[in-house]
């Protein structure tokens, strides 16, 4: 029986999973006519939802560690899978991110006037999907939040993108469907061998499991790991996404609508990241650790040439997209460098695959691999909020210019000082000014992966002064010199370019943020730092 | 005394005789008596088995009674058929009676 | 279990009951005839549902006999000399079985209802259409499984052929019957056999289906002793291919599949919905319980090469729906690649893949039921089929459109939904093949294919994405024409419900597998013990 | 054995059936002369309804004997009141009368008294066929049905069909008789007995064995083969079927090819135990070719007569499979047959009742002009279609029970080869089958608006009919038991 004390007691976690699915359906059933009822119930939904986020996160102790809010409930017995879910710091930071994304995009899509409903259903939707992957502790459940997202995604780009969406929503899926299966294929891998789909029994027996009797398939138990790891790496290579499989980015993002690229950019790509971090380090310390040279490589390579790549782009779109693939270069440069530390500190010393002997090589000093750790999640956090400022940015532009051809534009500032400054703002936290969210996490991210691959880290800095080039080309061709005539009689005329109230609510936000970030970096380090030193055994 | 096989040879060569014609004649008349002949081979079979297999009961005098009434009947029958053919088509040949073919 | 009322029977027989009183109907009756025929398969299906809520699944796990595996039995005496009994039953495989079609055939009575050439003798073949797939997923006897697999098969002729798409309806017709007819008599042929090996060495004959489980679990069971001296050939092995690949013709096996996408196509809406839906499944079940469970021996020596073929159906069957300009005809195709699943989680031999056969007979049951019906719904309103000159549908039909989608991300395993929780236990299945299965021909043997089938069957999946994509962009989006669609309305409420009712079906299995997962399970566990596997 | 002891009473009981049915023909001549031709129809309804009566009577009065007296001999031998004759009886008289209730609205035929009276006379040779065990009584019954059919299928002499089909009926019948009865005279001859159960024994004593004995045997089976029209004895089919008036045709399809059927069996099972393998083996062949052959051809036929001529040469092979099993558990072989035929029966005079009907309204027999049967009268559709589903072996018509019995027993008795031919056969058959339905059923004309008028008797003929093909198809047992009963009484010397 159903009671208001039965409901009470529904678990927190399963409750953020499923109220924007409650919204979902609720706007999907509003009738289609009162559009305004429709955004404002939408806004509503995520605005409960963030705040249950903020409880989850000002009620998870850091310092107590480990998982919290474990739920389990019996699901799919013939698979071995069970409704698990939990949430440690890092999750945590992730699920406020979400929930915090979400209602801003709910707002900035105010602007949407073609199938509401479905809009704001789907946006409801594939928060569900983000929130279940940072919650779940099975990794069936895991894949299944994982694969739920791109349908939502799909829609929006496919519905309410730009001219090129067909393509590019189609790409979008293909893309990452195929690089989830192999994620699928080696989950059953994995949950065969190991007779259990559990994360947290998992991490604890795969690493350093040998094979059994029924090993698999009478395969050599490590190139199952290989196997599996491999086919791990690709899907979140390709979530992330890194260098080279990024070229699904550039057309997803342009064509998405502005809410769709905020929260593409800002939690989704983050997936990948989080699916480094939370599987493929601790399933594959050895694998990844001899995998992190690689690893790095190719986050140095993302970050150089998405760099140069969004220096090239005369679309304004386009040019933050590809500021997304240098900008979580960083990310995946901190995690190859906390890779290396984790899988060295945990053969002990030893290199195997260098064929050395426990302890004859030095441990790296894994303060190192902390920082770099703690530096890719802040990165990830900070990044979540620059990118979608931009983009918010970009699209309340678009809106109004009805163009995103840089070279079309010029002087804007003057017409729009508010969005001038708030752009400039924006842009610099994007660029990594100290004082700036950026700035923190990406000092950190160097600091930390400076000892393990220095000459990569050497290349990175070379990569962040392009990040200043294209940023301020982006500035300077959006912003600066004298408006042409054009501009300023469409100013008058047509549509005021000046950033409406509803954007600057909606962007604010993140603009304090970044600068809380930026300033007092310690409103959620403890958070990050206590979880990524427990990892690394500390 | 002629000997059993004797009969049932000029049986078998009148069957044989019978059966020739019709599968040779194509009048359908001379057919009919063609079958007439198969019946009298049959005929003599059966008395001349009757006469040395069996002669203390009556069955194959019977049966060759039965034969010939039956013939008659048969042959009844089988002339008036041909006859409402003929005034149809003013002929008794069989390859006239081609109406029904697949 | 016997049951205290013959449900499984009243479920069997009321569709019967409903055609026989729709034919007594005067010919103008059309209204009447429609609400009979739902009013029987309405019934059927709450039936159904009673059924499946009450199948225990802890008395089934705790079977210990053959008799104890099959829960609401009945038995009547029907042939006395040749052993056949009208003895029902259903164990967990069945089970799902009975209540998608329940399903199927309800909402294909809604859809169909605006049929107006003659739809008494519609409802009246369809609704025989319907006791007959209902008799054979709940027969426990061998004869009474055949009786009611060819009731089914010549309704469906005259279904097709009569209310089916002109161009195509009468080749397609008498192809289908065709096929499935010898599938189904050599399939019948070999059962025959197996009944005397089983009689001559019990001393007892009978169809019944216990006895020949029991009689094929003996320790020396007939069915598996030497035959003609010719070491390795034994009754199950040489038979074992002719039954399994007879049915397996109805399930579209390759490359047996050929009637199947002209079928699908050439069928009016409700059938196709039956056809794909429930039909095929007839193949793949009576597959799975006359030939694998009743040969295991032979199943363990032949299925090793039959997943091949059911490779070739998922892979093939994907590329080939990708190529077709034809809306049903990629609906159709998707079938044979689906079903090529089905056949393959059996070929695992494993309970998890077994599990995932049953959880996607019932997945692609009403996963396809609802394409066929969204396809009908487009082609009844937009009288073409073809792909390139439809397009923005979604807006006029909104409903139709969002079923399609749905039954898309289910085609391609979207997570959350039934087709999901279906294709991950059959490639887990395909993962945890037993190791020991082997392929051999002649001196050549490969092992552990068993992996590698299951990475190549993925491509399938991506392919079916793609093509799932593109039908539901060139349909439902792009530019709708109005000059030409300018009559095109929604669908009327009959067949919303119809849509809701297995999209619901559909959402629920994937979100909450262990509805039906564990009653699968209770049914392909003791199959995959007599096939060795765990 | 002994013939003295004549039990008169059980005697006559035995015979009641045909005794009556003299009566009858006796009473219908007389009610031809004297009723007015307005009332001539009435002669065929009272006729049909007499037989049926006359089938329960002889169910209800004249039992065979059972226990010590089961298969006993009567009229001195000559004829075998046992289940086996039993059931063929009421199968025939069924036919019968089913054929009598389709003829009465049938131009130049259904108002004319002695039509009906030939066919009395037809059903008494039959009956006995079905019961003779004596070489005289079976030769005596099968003319007096022969030579009657050569009457009835040449019946409409004004017709130029018809008056061929007599012709031709007759000259292959005489010829066909002829031989058989040489092949009878050289049995008599070889085993000096006349009786059939005697004449196994008879063979055995004498010194004549081999050769000679196997040509009678081929020369007998001629004979039947033409009657149960066995290719290659099955010409004479299609254009007589195509010829005769159709009620004729189907009552030689029904009730001629069951008698026939029945003399074979009882006299192949009783005469040549010694030579089973042989005959076996040669009918086996026989069957084969048979089935194909007649399923083959039936493929390209666009008559609706000569395609169900056709189908019923097809009909015989698969019968002659349960003949063949004669090894088969408990006579299952012989019920298989036995069974075959009840069904075979009730299906062929339904099938061929819808032609009568449906060809007087078109003019025509083609199959085409079946397009659009179902829209102009719905009932007929489905009777034709319960019947070609049961020809076609497909549930719930009886065909699938028959179909399925004959090749249980083929593979019960070794013969799987001929059960996967019969099974391969009667999927080609199905082929043809669905042609007519589907003509019925999609195929449209431009006459589909007239209904087609169904009198009272035909109704109610085609009803029972009808619903006995679909009861015999689900209740299967009882028929079945009585079909064992009778291949047990065959194995019974």
């Amino acid at each position: 029986m159903i009671t208001i004390g039965n409901l009470v007691e529904i678990p927190l976690l399963t409750a953020i999973i499923f109220w924007p699915l409650l919204g979902a359906i609720v706007v999907m059933l509003l009738p289609r006519s009162n559009r305004t009822l429709v955004r404002w119930t939408a806004l509503g939904f995520s605005l409960v939802e963030f705040l249950l986020t903020l409880y989850l996160f000002v009620s998870y102790d850091h310092a107590a560690g480990g998982f919290q809010f474990e739920v389990q409930a019996p699901w799919f017995a013939i698979v071995g899978s069970s409704w698990h879910l939990g949430v440690d710091g890092l999750s945590v930071v992730m699920i406020l991110l979400t929930g915090l994304l979400v209602p801003l995009g709910v707002l900035i899509s105010f602007e949407i006037d073609r199938q509401i409903n479905l809009y704001m259903a789907l946006f409801l939707f594939l928060e569900m999907g983000m929130v279940g992957v940072f919650a779940a502790l099975d990794l069936v459940i895991f894949f299944i939040f994982w694969e739920i997202g791109l349908v939502p995604m799909y829609f929006l780009i496919n519905l309410w993108g730009g001219d090129n969406r067909l393509y590019a929503s189609v790409k979008f899926f293909i893309f990452t469907m195929a690089g989830s299966l192999g994620l699928l294929l080696s989950i059953q891998l994995i949950g065969l061998t190991a007779g259990t789909m559990d994360m947290v029994a998992l991490a604890g027996f795969w690493p350093t499991f040998q094979g059994s009797e029924n090993a698999f398939l009478g395969i050599d138990i490590s190139t199952v790991k290989w196997l599996t790891f491999l086919a791990f790496f690709l899907a979140f290579a390709i979530k992330v996404p890194i260098w080279p499989f990024h070229t699904w980015l550039p057309d997803a993002h342009t064509e998405a609508p502005t809410a769709g690229s905020m929260i593409l950019a800002g939690v989704l790509l983050k997936l990948g990241a989080y699916g480094f971090l939370r599987l493929v380090i601790p399933y594959f310390p050895e694998q990844a650790a001899m995998f992190a040279p690689v690893l790095a490589f190719l986050a140095v390579a993302g970050i150089i040439l998405g760099a140069l790549a969004a220096y090239g782009q005369s679309d304004f779109k386009r040019l933050v997209a590809y500021s997304s693939v240098n900008h979580m270069g960083f990310v995946v440069l901190g995690v190859a460098a906390a890779a290396w530390v984790y899988g060295i500190s945990y053969t002990n010393g030893a290199a195997p695959w260098l064929g050395l002997e426990p302890g004859v090589v030095a441990i790296t000093d894994t303060q190192s691999g902390i920082i770099a750790a703690n530096g890719a999640v802040l990165q990830m956090f900070s990044h979540g909020l620059s990118s979608a400022g931009m983009f918010l940015l970009v699209g309340a532009l678009y809106h109004k210019a009805h163009t995103r051809d840089l070279r079309k534009m010029g002087g804007l500032w003057v017409l729009a000082p508010i969005y001038g400054g708030i752009l400039i703002f924006v842009g610099m936290a994007s660029l990594g000014l100290p004082g700036l969210a950026g700035f923190v996490s990406e000092f950190m991210v160097v600091r930390g992966a400076w000892p393990v691959f220095t000459s990569a880290t050497l290349l990175s800095m070379v990569g962040l002064f392009f990040t200043g080039a294209y940023i301020l080309k982006a500035i300077q061709k959006v912003l600066h010199g004298k408006p042409s005539q054009e501009w300023i009689d469409y100013h008058h005329q047509h549509h005021n370019l000046e950033i409406s109230w509803r954007e600057i609510v909606a962007i604010s936000p993140l603009v304090l943020l970044m600068l809380a970030t930026g300033l007092l970096p310690n409103w959620i380090m403890p958070m990050i730092n206590d979880t990524v030193t427990r990892w690394f055994g500390g | 005394m002629v000997p059993l096989w004797m009969f049932l040879t000029v049986g078998a060569i009148l069957f044989a005789i019978g059966l020739f014609g019709v599968l040779a004649r194509r009048n359908a008349v001379a057919i009919l008596m063609s079958v007439e002949l198969m019946l009298n081979a049959v005929n003599i079979n059966l008395v001349a088995f009757w006469r040395f297999q069996t002669v203390d009961t009556m069955m194959g005098q019977a049966f060759a009674a039965f034969v010939f009434v039956v013939a008659a009947a048969e042959t009844a029958v089988g002339l008036a058929l041909i006859v409402a053919i003929y005034r149809r088509r003013q002929s008794v040949a069989v390859e006239d009676v081609n109406l029904l073919k697949w | 279990m016997y049951a205290p009322i013959p449900v499984l029977s009243i479920i069997t027989l009321t569709p019967v009951a409903g055609a026989l009183l729709i034919l007594l109907l005067p010919k103008s009756a059309k209204q009447e005839a429609r609400l009979i025929a739902a009013a029987a398969t309405g019934f059927s299906l709450l039936l159904g549902l009673f059924v499946f809520f009450n199948y225990d699944v802890a008395y089934a796990s705790a079977a210990t006999t053959v008799e104890q595996s099959f829960q609401f039995q009945e038995k009547i005496v029907w042939v006395a000399p040749l052993g056949i009994n009208y003895h029902l039953g259903v164990d967990g495989i069945s089970t799902p079985m009975v209540l998608l079609t329940g399903l199927a055939s309800f909402a294909g009575v809604l859809i169909s209802w605006g049929i107006d050439d003659r739809p008494r003798e519609f409802m009246a073949f369809f609704l025989l259409l319907v006791a007959g797939v209902y008799g054979v997923f709940v027969a426990l006897d061998l004869f009474v499984l055949f009786f009611f697999y060819e009731l089914a098969i010549f309704p469906m002729y005259l279904l097709i052929a009569t209310w089916g798409w002109k161009e195509l309806r009468e080749y397609a017709a008498m192809k289908l019957t065709l096929y499935i007819l010898i599938g189904s008599v050599v399939a019948l042929v070999g059962v025959l056999v197996l009944y005397f090996a089983a009689g001559n060495a019990t001393g007892v004959y009978s169809f019944d289906m216990v006895h020949m489980l029991e009689v094929g679990a003996m320790p020396n069971s007939p069915f598996n002793v030497e035959l003609f001296g010719i070491s390795g050939l034994t009754l199950a092995r040489l038979w074992f291919p002719f039954i399994f690949i007879g049915f397996g013709i109805l399930a579209g096996l390759f490359p047996f599949h050929n009637w199947s996408p002209d079928g699908h196509v050439a069928a009016p809406t409700a059938v196709s919905m039956i056809h794909a839906g429930v039909l095929m499944k007839l193949g793949a079940y009576s597959a799975l319980r006359v030939g694998v469970q009743l040969l295991p021996e032979g199943a363990q020596v032949h299925l090793p090469w039959i997943v091949l073929l059911t490779l070739i159906n998922v892979v093939y069957g994907a590329f080939i729906a990708m190529r077709q300009r034809d809306f049903k005809y990629v609906i159709g195709f998707s079938s044979v690649s689906h079903m090529g699943l089905v056949s393959m989680g059996i070929a695992t031999m494993s309970v998890v893949g077994m599990t995932g056969a049953g959880l996607q007979m019932f997945s692609h049951g009403a996963m396809t039921a609802l394409f066929f019906a969204c396809v009908g719904m487009v082609y009844d309103r937009a009288h073409t089929r073809d792909i390139p000159s439809l397009g923005g549908f979604s807006r006029k039909l909104p409903w139709v459109s969002f079923a399609f989608i749905l039954g898309g991300l289910v085609s391609m395993g979207m997570p959350g939904l039934s087709g999901f929780v279906s294709e991950f236990p059959i490639f887990m299945g395909l993962w945890n093949a037993s190791p020991t299965i082997q392929l051999t021909v002649g001196g050549w043997s490969l092992a552990n294919y068993y992996s590698v089938i299951a990475v190549v069957a993925v491509i399938g999946i991506v392919v079916t994405a793609a093509y799932v994509l593109r039908v539901v962009q060139q349909v439902f989006y792009g530019r709708f024409n109005e000059e030409r669609y300018q009559e095109v309305h929604d669908v009327t409420a009959l067949d919303k419900l119809a849509l809701v009712m297995l999209m619901v079906a559909l959402i629920i299995l994937g979100v909450w597998p262990n509805i039906m997962a564990p009653i699968v399970e209770s049914g392909v566990r003791p199959i995959a013990q007599l096939l060795g596997g765990a | 054995m002994d013939f003295q002891t004549i039990n008169w009473e059980a005697s006559l009981l035995a015979i009641l059936p045909e005794l009556l049915m003299t009566v009858l023909a006796v009473v219908i001549l007389a009610l031809d002369l004297t009723w007015p031709g307005s009332r001539r129809r009435e002669i065929g309804i009272i006729s049909g309804i007499v037989l049926f009566s006359i089938a329960v009577i002889g169910l209800v009065f004249s039992a065979p004997p059972q226990g010590e007296l089961a298969g006993q001999l009567m009229f001195g031998g000559m004829i075998r009141h046992d289940m086996f004759s039993q059931i063929f009886r009421t199968m025939i008289i069924i036919g019968a009368a089913l054929t009598c209730l389709l003829s009465v609205d049938v131009e130049r035929l259904g108002r004319r008294g002695h039509y009906y009276a030939l066919i009395v006379i037809a059903t008494i040779g039959a009956c006995f066929m079905a019961s003779a065990s004596d070489l005289v009584m079976a030769f005596i019954a099968l003319e007096t049905t022969s030579i009657t059919l050569y009457m009835l299928a040449g019946y409409l002499r004004e017709d130029e069909r018809s008056a061929e089909a007599g012709v031709k009926y007759f000259l292959y019948g005489a010829v066909m008789s002829a031989v058989t009865l040489y092949g009878l005279s050289l049995l008599y001859g070889f085993s000096g007995q006349t009786n059939i159960y005697l004449l196994a024994a008879g063979l055995t004593s004498q010194s004549i064995q081999g050769l000679p004995v196997l040509i009678a045997l081929i020369m007998v089976l001629v004979g039947f083969g033409f009657k149960i029209s066995a290719v290659p004895f099955h010409f004479w089919t299609p254009d007589v079927y195509e010829g005769a008036p159709t009620p004729v045709t189907t009552f030689v399809s029904v009730a001629s090819k069951a008698a026939s059927f029945a003399l074979l069996m009882r006299f192949f099972m009783a005469a040549f135990p010694a030579y089973d393998e042989l005959w076996v083996l040669i009918l086996a062949g026989a069957a084969t070719v048979t089935m194909t052959l007649g399923n083959l051809l039936a493929l390209w036929q666009r008559n609706i007569k000569r395609l169900l001529a056709y189908s019923s040469i097809a009909q015989a092979g698969y019968i002659l499979i349960g003949v063949v099993a004669i090894s088969a558990n408990a006579g299952s072989g012989m019920a298989a047959a036995v069974f075959y035929l009840f069904m075979y029966t009730l299906t062929n005079v339904v099938a061929f009742g819808v032609v009568i009907l449906a060809s007087r309204v078109t003019g025509n027999e083609l199959v085409a002009d079946f397009a659009g049967l179902s829209r102009r009268s719905p009932g007929l559709a489905l009777a034709m279609t319960v019947a070609l589903l049961s020809l076609g072996g497909i549930p719930p018509a009886a065909g699938f029970f028959g179909k399925f019995f004959l090749f249980t027993a083929a593979v019960d008795s070794g013969f799987i080869w001929l059960a996967l031919v019969g099974v391969i056969n009667s999927i080609i058959a199905l082929y043809y089958y669905l042609m007519v339905i589907k003509v019925m059923y999609v195929d449209r004309s431009a006459s589909e608006g007239q209904p087609i008028p169904v009198s009272g008797s035909y109704r109610w003929a085609l009803g029972l009919a009808t619903l006995g093909v679909i009861l015999l198809g689900i209740v299967v047992t009882p028929v079945y038991a009585w079909a064992l009963q009778a291949g047990q009484a065959l194995l019974l010397n």
